[in-house]
């Protein structure tokens, strides 16, 4: 009896296995293909939720209100990558043909899967926009034609700390500053800019490794809370890190005030957990939070109103949702400046990679979305994949988050050239020849 | 046990942490670079036993479990998970904590029948090894249903605990020793469940029972105790623990997928301890959690932090390669 | 009645020990290849080749060294993405330092020292048993990953501990590695490469160590007093399982994802190879394959099979099912058949050689 | 420790000639003392096995039977005491030294390799013999395979010799008892030892199986030449069977001589029907 149960389940796995050689792609043609490489489970489902529903929230908005683009409709298939490399690349394969048109933008969300991707991005001639996140010397655009950084890179994102704790403190001379990384890839992106600018500063810089997943923590802490006892902390975070570092960090009495996170460490579900004790925390960010923007409330009306919505109504302009409809906003942004050229109709990777290299939004354009005063202006150029990198400093009141600062502008003169001697590096490892941008219009 | 060993534990365990703080000491002079204070390292090694008791609570469901069915249960991470996830559930719908956690009680008891009737029962007499797996695999479908019940998102489980850092003997160390309010209760409860479960081996009929059954499986069939019965007690008892140890991480970082990670670290503390030994998980708990605490800060210095992971691990190897058994395990004697 | 030995005779002990003793069997897998050689390239979509054939045959890999010390053995190791990380990471380095040498001699070289690595931390078992080792081997897992995510030295001081696959070539521009690979290159590379590794795998558990082994996995004490030196089969089997594990690494670095990162080792890699060998059938190399395939397969079909009926579930919901599928498939598995898909293998076989009779 | 020879006596059916005379000794452990703790499970023991006879050893359970193959093998070490094999002075040593000296043994319950197949089995009893390195084992084809072939030939003649042939592709595990314990001979017979211990071969069995077991004993010895000690509860067995007994009880010596000249020993018939102590 078992052997013929345990037939029958072989038998319809096989049908199931037959039936995967030739994948339909679901949807209608004419339809603009956008695929979200996402990650709703695993142990950073949390950072990754509210992000994939402001991404796919703003695109359902866009069908919803507008018929699309232009009139193209947008097809937006998601795959869960659980933040997992292998999975990241499995997904990525298994978009890449299923939609109507060729994939507009890769969004991977993850500086690990972006690093998998970067090779496979430029084989198969589709754009990968890793925003905020990714490799920094990516936003060389000679080197890495298909890979954007915008609005800002982690190295950009150091330098902005390093600005702002520099205007807190008058000096940063014989400063302590400690750095709290995720130890992966991610993580490590900031330590050569910290250590570079500590040269150049004069302050000691202390790096503590956290192992992934972050709960272990403890001897960190006690380490910066109660023996270095630093004059700022710095925290390269994300997921369950986050929210048990700023625990950590309280219960060893450090002052929330001086310690200050990334944008990835920056968001409610990390100082949520920690109750008031996460008060006066702070971290970066490159776009406002909440929800009174016009195009957001459009979101509510269009999408949720209708039953539509991805996730929690409540959960609409918290700082990850906001972030992931700016990603939709820069992929649909792309795509509408792509089609002023090419054409209004479903485009191919290599005429959004165009799209996105001649993005420009100004605050005119951020106006015009519903978003005025959302983020700052965006300009990608040939050479910059980045296009702004200026970010400011937000604080947690126990409640909501307040902006408290002015919008801080990296030091591109340092970084630009440290993009580029990374970025040759890259290139000469793997034999590819700089672009020549002026040969392009 | 008897009273030498414990004797000699009272003695030799302060005297290996004062020793291990002279070799520190010792390093610290030979290269300044290295921080050290006895109030800190004093510091560092209380916090490290606080957060010992907590792993120790997690490795107590697999003890018990192991003692009485020879599993090694690798599902207890995700019970706990499971468990704290229900509770916050629970508490969402509104209900006071302690109403939560009776209701999440309930559910653990129907979780462990439904183990027993459709995973252990099916699997009688089969090796050790195959049970194990089977745990495996109910590691996989809890931690997929808990979350399909209660959502993935991070969920803070506030039973109003005290969180704020206290510091005591400022006159004895120059800064005192600051320790952490939250894992002084958490070791409280703890060591009362600890005490609770003792008394409910020696004292009560089942458990009683259940001891019978670690010692010899025929012998305790053939008095007529019924299999079935003890695995649902003893997997419910190993639910109950996982429910207070979830209270116990929950309330720390907050109720979320990663909980059921926990169960790595509660790994070496069982296998130093001794797989069948309740006093081998809390000396275990005690011994992983301080030394790991005491490595990260300062042997850390010299190789590098995040050592944290793989620490417990080979301190718990090397005492195996001395004691196969673990610490307090029983001894294996081979015959043919 | 296509599957029937009568009439085939052994008269040579040689032809009795074949590994495909029955010529239904020879026919079959050379059918196997001819197909996986000559048809599948030209029907199968990069999708397929990249995301399903590829990792199955690294997998495949994997799960053939872990059989080894874990299945034929006995000896249970959590340590595998450890000795995958240090396959990747040897090759990598090696590849790196040594540009000219031929990247066949830089995998095999990886998987020397990744065994190298298997005996150190092989040594334990002479020691420990049962669960007790298992959860020693986590001390390996761990502390490799940690080697490698913490000594920028491993991945040429990148700045984020990433290593990627220089373009290497098989021989001429038949590139395997980088940006020139295609998918079709990678995949008959790998299955030329992995089918002679399983057979190397398969001829050693057929010879007089495979027998130690087997010996030491069903009662260790039995086996010395046979004068098997426990010593000599647990640390041979070690270095053996690691050797295949090193070398599924780099071709995991290599071939399937092209940049790595250690954490692409952790130890849930290490669980899901030992699934693998759980589902396929410890003890057996073909079960090493069915394993990887079913392990591979599965999400997928997870993931596919909804849409395909036509009902759209959120991904949130898909992925938790398919945790609670997998943790309920393993269970199945375990109470129906213990000894996995090979074993089910063989009873179909069985079956076909009496049908039509039932006895 | 009387010496007597064996004395003609009048046996019953076709047993053995019983005179048969043997000078050399092959092992002798003198004053062996084993304590676990604090029990203590051989006293002083002392006895010799002569080359190309059976000798067993008897005595009632928990007379320190098996403790003392144990000790022979090499896999208990014994606190006092000495071996002596082959006319070379033991020191401690693992059991797999003991083997490829040329001791070999049996299981009282059947320690087969259950995974494997008979044929398997009977191989791994080559495996001292066996000198192809891991590389040709992975190459298989060439002086490994020859090796294989060679000494499958030898394992197929013990086959024969043992009757088992029809079970020899079947997992040991799915075998009855009595057939476990012809394959465990059949293994232990690969190994060509100088020495076999027999662990109470035939326990467990019924009549028809014992009767063969025990012409396969008798043809072993006479046929290969094979020196075997062995342990039997059942007396006619051992009297059938052996040449010369030693008799265990408590960990104690009581007896050692001809089977007759034992069972004539009023100790040893004080021993088996509980009698003072």
């Amino acid at each position: 009896m078992k052997t013929k149960a345990l037939l029958t389940a072989a038998a319809g796995a096989a049908v199931l296995a037959t039936s995967l050689w030739s994948p339909e792609p679901a949807a209608a043609e004419g339809e603009q293909f956008v695929p979200g490489l996402q990650y709703r489970s695993g142990p950073y489902a949390p950072s990754g939720i509210p992000f994939a529903n402001g991404f796919a929230d703003y695109l359902t908005m866009l069908n919803a209100r507008d018929g699309g683009i232009n009139g193209v409709r947008i097809h937006y298939d998601e795959c869960d990558t659980a933040y997992n490399n292998d999975r990241g690349v499995e997904c990525y394969e298994r978009l890449k043909d299923a939609g109507p048109s060729e994939p507009a933008a890769w969004n991977p969300l993850s500086t690990g899967i972006t690093y998998a991707l970067i090779e496979r991005v430029a084989q198969d001639e589709a754009p990968l926009i890793s925003m905020g996140y990714g490799r920094a010397d990516a936003s060389d655009g000679r080197v890495f034609p298909w890979v954007f950084t915008l609005p800002a890179t982690y190295w950009a994102g150091a330098d902005a700390i390093i600005q702002y704790i520099e205007e807190q403190e008058g000096t940063l001379e014989g400063k302590d500053i400690a750095l709290v990384y995720h130890d992966s890839a991610y993580g490590r992106e900031p330590i050569a800019t910290l250590e570079r600018l500590a040269e150049q500063e004069g302050y000691n810089l202390h790096t503590f490794a956290v192992a992934h997943p972050g709960l272990e923590q403890q001897a960190t802490w006690r380490q910066i809370g109660r023996q270095l006892r630093p004059d700022w902390t710095v925290m390269w975070g994300w997921g369950v890190m986050n929210s048990t570092a700023i625990q950590t960090a309280a219960s060893v009495g450090y002052p929330m005030d001086r310690f200050i996170g990334i944008w990835w460490s920056g968001s409610e579900p990390d100082v949520r957990p920690a109750g008031s004790d996460a008060r006066g925390y702070k971290s970066l960010g490159f776009h406002a939070p909440g929800a009174d923007f016009p195009a957001i409330q459009d979101i509510v009306t269009h999408v949720y109103d209708e039953g539509e919505g991805f996730g929690e109504r409540e959960a609409i302009g918290e700082v990850l949702y906001n972030r992931g409809l700016m990603n939709a906003v820069f992929v649909s942004e792309a795509i509408r400046t792509a089609q002023a050229r090419f054409g209004e109709r479903p485009l191919t990777g290599e005429e959004t990679r165009w799209g996105i290299e001649n993005l420009h939004i100004t605050d005119e354009r951020w106006d015009e979305l519903g978003l005025g005063g959302f983020a700052r202006e965006i300009r990608i150029t040939c050479e910059d994949h980045e296009g702004g990198g200026s970010a400011f400093v937000q604080q947690w009141d126990g409640e909501s988050w307040e902006i408290v600062s002015d919008w801080i502008q990296p030091r591109n003169d340092e970084l630009r050239p440290a993009y580029e001697a990374s970025a040759a590096q890259y290139a000469e490892q793997n034999g590819i020849e700089l672009r020549d941008c002026d040969a392009e219009e | 046990m008897n009273t030498r060993l414990i004797a000699s534990w009272l003695i030799g365990a302060p005297a290996a942490v004062v020793g291990l703080g002279l070799v520190i000491q010792l390093a610290a002079l030979a290269d300044p670079s290295l921080y050290f204070a006895w109030g800190y390292y004093f510091e560092v090694f209380v916090g490290g036993l606080l957060q010992g008791v907590m792993y120790s609570l997690v490795a107590l469901g697999f003890v018990l479990i192991f003692k009485a069915s020879s599993t090694f249960n690798f599902a207890q991470g995700s019970m706990v998970l499971f468990a704290a996830l229900t509770m916050v559930g629970f508490i969402e719908w509104g209900l006071h904590w302690t109403i939560a956690f009776a209701l999440t009680m309930g559910v653990m008891v129907l979780l462990a029948m439904a183990i027993e009737r459709v995973v252990l029962r099916p699997l009688v007499n089969q090796p050790h090894i195959t049970l194990f797996m089977a745990t495996i695999g109910i590691f996989y479908f809890l931690d997929g249903f808990g979350q399909t019940l209660w959502g993935s998102d991070v969920k803070s489980l506030d039973i109003g605990m005290p969180r704020t850092p206290v510091i005591v003997l400022e006159n004895v160390f120059d800064g005192g020793i600051m320790i952490n309010q939250f894992d002084l209760v958490a070791a409280l409860v703890g060591g009362a469940l600890v005490l609770g479960l003792a008394v409910f081996f020696q004292k009560t009929r089942i458990g009683r029972a259940l001891r019978a059954v670690a010692d010899d499986h025929q012998a305790a069939l053939s008095v007529g105790i019924p299999l079935k019965t003890i695995w649902v007690v003893v997997w419910t008892v190993a639910g109950i623990v996982a429910l207070v140890a979830g209270v116990m991480w929950g309330g720390k970082m907050g109720v979320q997928f990663t909980l059921a990670l926990i169960a790595l670290k509660a790994l070496p503390v069982l296998i130093l301890g001794g797989l069948t030994s309740i006093p081998g998980a809390i000396v275990g708990g005690l011994i992983i959690g301080a030394g790991e605490q005491v490595a990260e800060i300062f042997l850390g210095h010299f190789i590098g932090s995040a050592i944290q992971d793989w620490f417990a691990y080979v301190l718990a190897m090397l005492v195996l390669l001395v004691r196969p058994q673990g610490l307090f395990g029983e001894k294996i004697i081979e015959r043919v | 009645m296509l599957y029937r030995e009568a009439g085939q005779f052994k008269s040579s002990y040689a032809s009795d020990q074949a590994i495909f003793p029955i010529r239904q069997d020879k026919i079959g897998i050379a059918l196997i290849l001819v197909v996986a050689l000559l048809v599948v390239p030209f029907v199968a979509s990069n999708y397929v080749l990249n995301s399903i054939l590829v990792p199955f045959l690294v997998f495949s890999t994997a799960a053939i060294g872990l059989n080894i010390v874990t299945g034929y053995c006995g000896q249970v190791s959590l340590g595998t993405g450890g000795f995958m990380a240090c396959g990747a990471f040897f090759a990598f380095k090696l590849t790196t330092a040594f540009p000219d040498i031929h990247i066949i001699l830089i995998f095999l070289l990886a998987g020397f020292g990744t065994a190298l690595v298997g005996i150190v931390f092989g040594l334990p078992s002479l020691r420990i048993k049962g669960f007790y080792l298992a959860i020693a081997t986590l001390a390996a897992q761990f502390f490799l990953i940690w080697m490698f995510t913490q000594n920028p030295w491993w991945t040429n001081y990148n700045p984020a501990g990433v290593i990627t696959a220089p373009p290497r070539a098989l021989f001429g521009d038949f590139y395997i590695t980088g940006v020139r690979a295609t998918p079709v290159g990678k995949y008959l590379f790998l299955v030329c490469f992995v089918t002679i590794l399983a057979l190397v795998a398969k001829n050693l558990v057929r010879s007089a160590l495979g027998r130690a082994w087997m010996a030491i996995r069903d009662m260790d004490i039995a086996a010395e007093i046979m004068g098997i030196r426990p010593m000599m089969a647990k640390l041979s089997a070690f270095a053996v399982s690691s050797f295949f594990i090193g070398i599924s690494g780099a071709l995991w670095a290599f071939i399937y994802t092209a940049s790595v990162e250690a954490l692409a080792f952790e130890v849930t890699r290490s669980f899901q190879v030992l699934f693998m060998i759980i589902i396929g059938g410890l003890g057996s190399i073909l079960g090493s394959f069915l394993g990887a395939a079913f392990i591979v397969l599965l999400p997928i079909l997870l993931n596919s099979a909804p849409a395909m009926v036509g009902i759209r579930m959120s991904t949130e919901l898909l992925t938790h099912l398919e945790f609670m599928i997998f943790g309920a498939l393993i269970v199945f598995f375990l109470i129906v058949e213990p000894q996995g898909l090979a074993r089910l293998w063989q009873i179909g076989k069985e079956k076909l050689r009496r049908w039509p009779f039932p006895y | 420790m009387s010496e007597i020879l064996a004395d003609p006596l009048p046996l019953d059916g076709d047993a053995p000639e019983a005179a048969r005379v043997f000078d050399e000794v092959l092992l002798s452990v003198d004053n062996i003392t084993l304590t676990f703790g604090g029990v203590t499970a051989l006293s002083n023991i002392g006895f010799d096995i002569r080359k190309g006879e059976i000798r067993a050893i008897i005595g009632p359970n928990g007379a320190g039977k098996t403790s003392m193959l144990n000790v022979i093998n090499g896999f208990y070490h014994p606190q006092q005491g000495k071996i002596t094999f082959k006319g070379e002075e033991r020191r401690r040593m693992r059991p797999h030294n003991a083997a490829k000296q040329g001791i070999a043994r049996t299981f009282q319950n059947v320690a087969l390799f259950k995974g494997m197949t008979t044929l398997d089995n009977v191989m791994t009893g080559r495996l001292l013999k066996m000198k192809t390195n891991m590389f040709w084992q992975a190459i298989y084809w060439g002086p490994n395979q020859r090796e294989e072939i060679k000494h499958r030939e030898f394992c197929e003649h013990i086959i024969d010799f043992l009757e088992i042939q029809a079970i020899r592709k079947t997992p040991v595990g799915r075998l009855p008892y009595g057939m476990q314990k012809r394959v465990e001979l059949a293994r232990a017979l690969a190994m060509e030892p100088e020495l076999l211990l027999l662990d109470e071969p035939m326990a467990g069995m019924n009549i028809e199986e014992k009767e063969d077991m025990s012409r396969f004993i008798l043809d072993v010895n006479d046929q290969f030449g094979t020196t075997i000690a062995l342990i039997e509860h059942d007396m006619s067995v051992v009297m059938d069977l052996s040449d010369r007994v030693v008799v265990l009880d408590y960990g104690r010596k009581l007896a050692d001589g001809t089977p007759a000249a034992v069972s004539r020993d009023q100790k040893v018939i004080d021993a088996y029907l509980g009698v003072g102590h």
